[in-house]
């Protein structure tokens, strides 16, 4: 039995992650899968390598998961992201969420990546042909105090 | 009292290793974040949230003993 | 080579039809599932029966796909739907859309399928315990004028 | 000049067959429905949308030689 919400080093099955969701009285899956893009701005990437600090990511995966329950009851939600070297067009996450009707398996999986790049500890380093770099606020995240507000000043 | 301190993406590559294990016990989150600066040159630090047992922890937060400090940079998973 | 849009009577392949859409200048992925429910209002459904007419219903799949590349230019779609009887969690559409972006990946595919289910000659017979029916504008698809409006009636 | 004739779901099994030929070349799609219904008894035709080759078509457009026609009830696929 796999995992609903896990980091793993091989290629991720859509299919199996799909399974894991699918129920006799959902009608609707709605599946996001992230790959890798060659061209970012412009900038032609050759890899990506991606690093977790894993069981925290796949307990704030879990998190996740506990809110989409919150705001969606009747939902069933799996979350597989990859770490490690991946290619061009390798599949980096795929979140699978069913639902009984179909507006809110949208809804739950656009939730459900936006918050995995909010607060999953999950980073990705940039291969060019002339460089690399950890991706991080400087591209492509949002404000990072959006991740867990809490009372004070985050650290 | 040692406390595991866990480093991830650039900081873990500036710093040349995983993690440490170092004796933070009744330190702030903010004056462990200052040692590792001092300490490491671990500037960037400081643009990191921290977790504290794997949970987002505040600058005021204090180091208990056994807890696992971890810095996180800005994700980017996805 | 497998077709961007088609009609089958095998069940279909998830992977199969998200690769078909899949490409090394896309970083966003999504796939709308359409599964076989259980209980619709309260109802036992036992199993499904899918009509199509065939290659009309493939035409207006193709002409949703080109709806989107006027509205989403850089996306690519492909849509599977089966036909035929099916059970309880059975896969009946796949529908697979390809962004540079994610944001265009959920629009574009909440749209194909609202426009799948508004324009292409399909239909469904429920079976329950007690009776069967085809299921049309009296229960869930909303006023069939939409789907192509044109000068004059309907008809 | 024969036209074919298409039915689906409750309409191909309350007529019985899939397809008829018969000659409607020069009526409008309204007139060959009023066929439907009084010659076949298909009183649900009216609920139906049609379409000549494949294409949407309204109700006072006329059916030319070869035209395949086909009454599409209210679809329920997805």
């Amino acid at each position: 039995m796999e995992k609903l919400f896990q980091i793993i080093e091989e290629p991720i099955s859509i299919e199996k992650t799909v399974g894991l969701v699918s129920r006799r009285d959902a009608g609707a899956i709605n599946t996001f899968i992230g790959t890798v893009r060659e061209f970012t701005k412009g900038k032609r990437t050759l890899y990506l390598e991606y690093q977790a600090y894993q069981s925290m990511a796949e307990a704030k995966l879990a998190e996740i998961g506990n809110e989409i329950i919150d705001q969606w009851p009747d939902s069933k939600v799996a979350i597989t992201h990859r770490v490690g070297r991946l290619d061009i067009e390798d599949i980096a996450v795929v979140i699978a969420i069913s639902t009984p009707h179909r507006a809110d398996s949208y809804e739950a999986s656009r939730y459900a990546i936006e918050r995995t790049k909010e607060i999953v500890p999950i980073w990705k380093k940039e291969h060019w042909e002339d460089g690399e770099e950890w991706i991080g606020n400087q591209t492509e995240t949002k404000s990072f105090v959006s991740g867990k507000p809490e009372e004070g000043d985050m650290c | 009292m040692l406390n595991k301190i866990l480093f991830f993406a650039e900081l873990q590559e500036k710093i040349g290793k995983e993690s440490v294990e170092i004796d933070v016990t009744g330190k702030t989150v903010k004056q462990v974040k200052e040692l590792m600066d001092s300490e490491h040159g671990l500037v960037k630090v400081h643009d990191a949230m921290t977790a504290i047992n794997e949970e987002f922890a505040t600058s005021d937060m204090v180091i208990e003993k056994d807890d696992v400090v971890a810095f996180i940079p800005p994700v980017s998973g996805g």
